[in-house]
């Protein structure tokens, strides 16, 4: 049983500045958890409170049933890897993959059984007499992550341990964590900065922001149902448009105004939610993806975009253009078309909008008006 | 076209490697005449010949007397004191790089300790030895460098023990092992390059040391650049017996420094803009 | 729960404080003595009592003295050494950081030049200036100091060179500015740190040179780790004066390294591992 | 007048080996040229050639009509943008973008009058007393970019210069970089080993490898025809499916056969151009989004894949799985279909491929078999 329970876990830094702030999480045995978050949001400082490289200012954590808080790193059984991979230099890779074994005291026999299974299961067969520096990127990752396996350790810490490799790289590897813990069925957290990764390899991601802990939940849910500016911004690239309107009440609908002419009708399935707002400023957010060439049936209400940048990226395009306006500046969007799309850079091109996934924003708080969830019910 | 069209015309480069060469022979040639004054026999060292003939006369003069002893005197005491200060300077240097121990008010005072003139040192020190018996002895001398080299070694190691990657401790402690266990087993073998080029360094500075060397030291214990420096004023200078006084003193240097040329040339930078 | 959790148990904390601090005293009661016996009157310098009466006695004494001269002779000699021998270092170190010139071969030559033992280049120095009429002369210090400290600062600069990124120059030169432009209007300004601290460090290693000092210099020409050497041997220890000398001699080194305390703690990392 | 003229440019290294070989091509003035490739290939070698800051060992370099070989930097008036930025730190914005003026002897009223000029069209009014340490790091970035136009240089040499900005700053200054291209109209050439940037920001797209240029044509039609499987590999990501197959005639029609079931018919367009290959081994180029959930009428064949792996992004999801195989193992295929499909991982599902866009390489020499481009035809 290795469970991770973090309770209002806070990292207080001695000039007074807080790197992680009450941060709540339980994360349940054999879980994979994507950590998400800028740079300096306190993803990797949680990361390694848990590993107990950091200490605890304040909060406890337990894993299993045991607080950990004073427990030195070697005591948790957990494995790191790390970003640099932190292969030890002066060591083989077989030396590399057994210190961590020797260390808890396994005989030399199970030391190179252990190995060499490993080393199988990863592809490292041929390297094992290899010093690291002899070793490609992507084969030194292989042994950092060869060196937490073979351990066999209760719980999976790996902070952002594709960042160094290129694309194509990353993109296997990304299949490869996710079959290894389908396999090995420990708990992992991963931390990192890329929304491709936190999408696709987790079962939950948790967007961290300044220290703390903003929205968990499954990749799809905080996908569709982000809760605030952050999240909505963060989350894709290209993100979705916010675009400050005014929701009125007209003649029984509840009506989304950009201004000039940019005008939506609120779903009817949305209108109870967001009723209670109708006369005020709000954030309207739409998904480049939601924004179609042609009309899908009655779900979408059409709008013009007058179109200032075409981005053909081959597999699709990325129309940018200016819509609405009227009281302010005129509002930027930018849609995600197929690559069947014909559209040029200065043309003026009617586009629809579906607007069921679409999420209205507090301007002030910067939250999301609550609304039904689609999710549940697709 | 050639294969590198960017070399200046070639009337340039003879002049400047002309210029480049009588520049070189101004600094070896003093250092070969030195070479060859000391194998030759004395009553020749000034004769106007290249090489009047070979003789390790001066070097057989030199080393039946005082000078032999003197020569494992220095060995000892600069080996010793090395082999006393690195272990204190390697945990020190660890200690300031890792944990910043001390902020940065005592890396400033172990640099300030640099700073003091050695003549005013001396006097103290010798007090010291006096107090603990220990004036004219080796062991007096291998302690003094010890605490001379210690401060100027825990700069150096600190300098590598920065450059090594905090990751890699951390793997390390993950993986089992005790923080002095990461220390020994992980942060020692990947910074040896480091141990041995300040175990060098301060060899180095033992080895040619000589205020302290003439003040603490007496006739049985005096060291090379004490028994240079009498060489070269007790009976007049005997210029052949200097020369190959010289010759010696620089030979364990050349040794050593060969060794940890690469150590050196690439691991010593002292100056980084942040 | 306290805002942070992992402090050590309080009676282990304050047995560590009471060591560290004794550990302290041991090292700043000697000054604090040498600072106490330079401004009590000789008569008292072992006087029990703490402060037995402030006295400017040992000072007066000691400038009325050949000490000023001395002192003025020190401050003339490490400046001038320094202001020499930095142009050079700087344009010898921006060569080998840059254009890798001479390779590895000739940086290893620069080090080499420090490894030679002091002693046995007093000799050669002495000769040299004799030849030139300088011994006894500021103008000969002046020579052999900037001599001395060019392979070091050019070594230290060498570094703080290194850290610039090239393609701040590239940057300038394509923006119009040629080689020498680029490197005296963008690398030096940058590295005005790096030469601030190599300039303190070179004035430092002068001020405190004390054998070539006594080889080279006169009476007149004295410079104060000589005059300090003076005093501890001519007409026994005047120990009031001795220590109004320690307390002088330090004095510019204390001013001059607070003042680039900053830059050298930061700027000179020795070592770090490729 | 300044169009670029490399002539067989060689950089040779002193031991031995080359930087750039062999490079040919034309820039025209006021084109806005993409150098692609991945690490070390040579392109910011060749970007640095030009701008004078490399030598060159081999060939002739021409700005407009004159020979540069041996002019300094400073006399070819071409301005860098670096990757680092390059910003001097103890000079104020203002002395940074002044300082090229200053260089060529300008008046302090024409630099004052310039710099502010700028500053203003960048939006850094505000920062010109700061140092650069004062500014953030897309500040920074318009600071370089500044610097380089107050000059009005003929060329424009941009190494990397958005590879430091997160991605949000990035898509923002890709935008803005090709507006200032448009309104400046000054050659440019942009290093960049980012795909996203190669196809969205150039004119034409030079792709390098290894010091040579391996393609150069409008993103677009190198995206429709790589001439070699490193082009077609490296030009997206996802990249291209390239499978082992086996060409050969059968009852009239040529069929593509990855063994098991896995057959295509090649397109009557394509037979003329494929046909001389039949009976013999080829690699079978598909780009994942040619891969169709529904049936697109006669376009698309119909393939039977076993999903291994569903990564669901939110806007798109992307399907890996397995598929033929037969003498070989299973061939790897990834397929890049709309958010809306439906499929779990393990599950057997018939996909629709559109062969037309497709490719056929040899498998030897790797380069693409020669077929009629649909580009000019769509």
């Amino acid at each position: 049983m290795a469970s991770i329970d973090l309770r209002s876990v806070s990292k207080l830094y001695p000039n007074g500045s807080y790197g992680v702030r009450d941060v709540d999480l339980r994360i349940e045995n054999g879980e994979f958890v994507i950590f998400l978050g800028p740079s300096g949001c306190g993803k990797s400082t949680t990361l390694r409170m848990i590993a107990g490289l950091e200490s605890i200012s304040a909060g406890d954590l337990f894993i299993g049933d045991r607080n950990m808080n004073r427990v030195p790193p070697r005591d948790r059984n957990v494995a790191v890897v790390f970003q640099s991979y932190a292969l030890y230099p002066h060591m083989s890779v077989r030396a590399n993959m057994g210190f961590g074994l020797k260390m808890r005291g396994a005989t030399g026999e199970e030391i190179a059984r252990k190995t060499e299974e490993t080393a199988a299961l990863l592809g490292l067969g041929q390297l094992l007499d290899r010093k690291p520096a002899a070793l490609s990127g992507g084969q030194r990752q292989r042994v950092a992550l060869g060196r937490a396996i073979v351990r066999e350790p209760d719980v999976f810490l790996l902070d952002e341990p594709l960042s160094n490799l290129d694309a194509q790289l990353r993109a296997e590897m990304r299949l490869e964590l996710v079959k290894l813990h389908r396999r090995l069925g420990r708990t992992t957290i991963h931390v990192t900065h890329d929304q491709v990764e936190a999408m696709t390899m987790g079962d939950r991601i948790c967007i961290m922001r300044e220290g703390r802990l903003i929205q968990a939940g499954r990749p799809l849910d905080i996908y569709a149902d982000p809760v605030n500016l952050f999240v909505a911004r963060f989350l894709a690239s290209p993100a979705m448009n916010l675009l400050p309107v005014r929701l009125s009440q007209e003649a029984g609908s509840l009506v989304i105004d950009g201004g000039e002419g940019l005008r939506f009708t609120v779903p009817a399935r949305h209108v109870a939610a967001y009723a209670p707002h109708a006369g005020t400023q709000v954030i309207f957010g739409l998904r480049p993806e939601d924004i179609y060439e042609a009309p899908q049936g009655a779900r979408t209400q059409p709008f013009a975009l007058r179109v200032t940048a075409v981005e053909a990226l081959g597999a699709e395009i990325i129309l940018s253009g200016t819509a609405g306006g009227g009281t302010a500046r005129p509002l930027e969007i930018t849609a995600r078309l197929s690559r069947h799309a014909r559209v040029q850079a200065g043309e003026t091109v009617t586009l629809h909008a579906d607007l069921l996934p679409a999420h209205l924003f507090d301007p002030v708080s910067e939250t999301a008006i609550a609304r039904p969830s689609l999710r549940g019910a697709a | 076209m050639s294969a590198d069209a960017d070399k200046p015309p070639i009337a340039r480069r003879v002049a400047l490697h002309a210029g480049l060469i009588a520049m070189c022979l101004a600094i070896v040639l003093p250092l070969l005449w030195v070479l060859r004054v000391s194998f030759v026999a004395p009553e020749q060292s000034y004769s106007t010949t290249l090489l009047p003939g070979f003789s390790t006369q001066n070097y057989q003069a030199l080393l039946s007397g005082r000078f032999g002893r003197s020569y494992l005197n220095s060995i000892v005491v600069s080996l010793g004191s090395v082999l006393i200060a690195l272990p204190f300077a390697a945990m020190t240097g660890y200690a300031f790089a890792r944990f910043s121990t001390g902020g940065r008010f005592a890396r400033f005072l172990m640099l300030a300790t640099q700073m003091l003139p050695p003549v005013a040192l001396v006097l103290p020190s010798f007090t010291l030895l006096k107090g603990l018996a220990l004036t004219n002895s080796l062991t007096g001398l291998v302690l003094v460098y010890a605490a001379l080299n210690l401060p100027f070694l825990t700069w150096i190691l600190m300098g590598f023990f920065k450059a090594i990657p905090v990751d890699l401790e951390w793997a390390a402690l993950t993986d089992g092992a005790t923080a002095w266990g990461a220390f020994w087993r992980i942060v020692l073998p990947v910074s040896l390059p480091g141990l041995a080029a300040a175990g060098v360094l301060g060899f180095i500075l033992s080895w040619n040391e000589f205020l302290f060397a003439l003040v603490l030291s007496g006739p049985s214990t005096q060291t090379i650049p004490v028994a240079l420096a009498a060489l070269q004023t007790s009976n007049g200078v005997q210029i052949g017996n200097v020369a190959a006084g010289v010759v010696l003193a620089i030979l364990p240097l050349v040794v050593a420094s060969r060794f940890i040329q690469r150590f050196l040339v690439e691991g010593l930078t002292y100056g980084s803009v942040k």
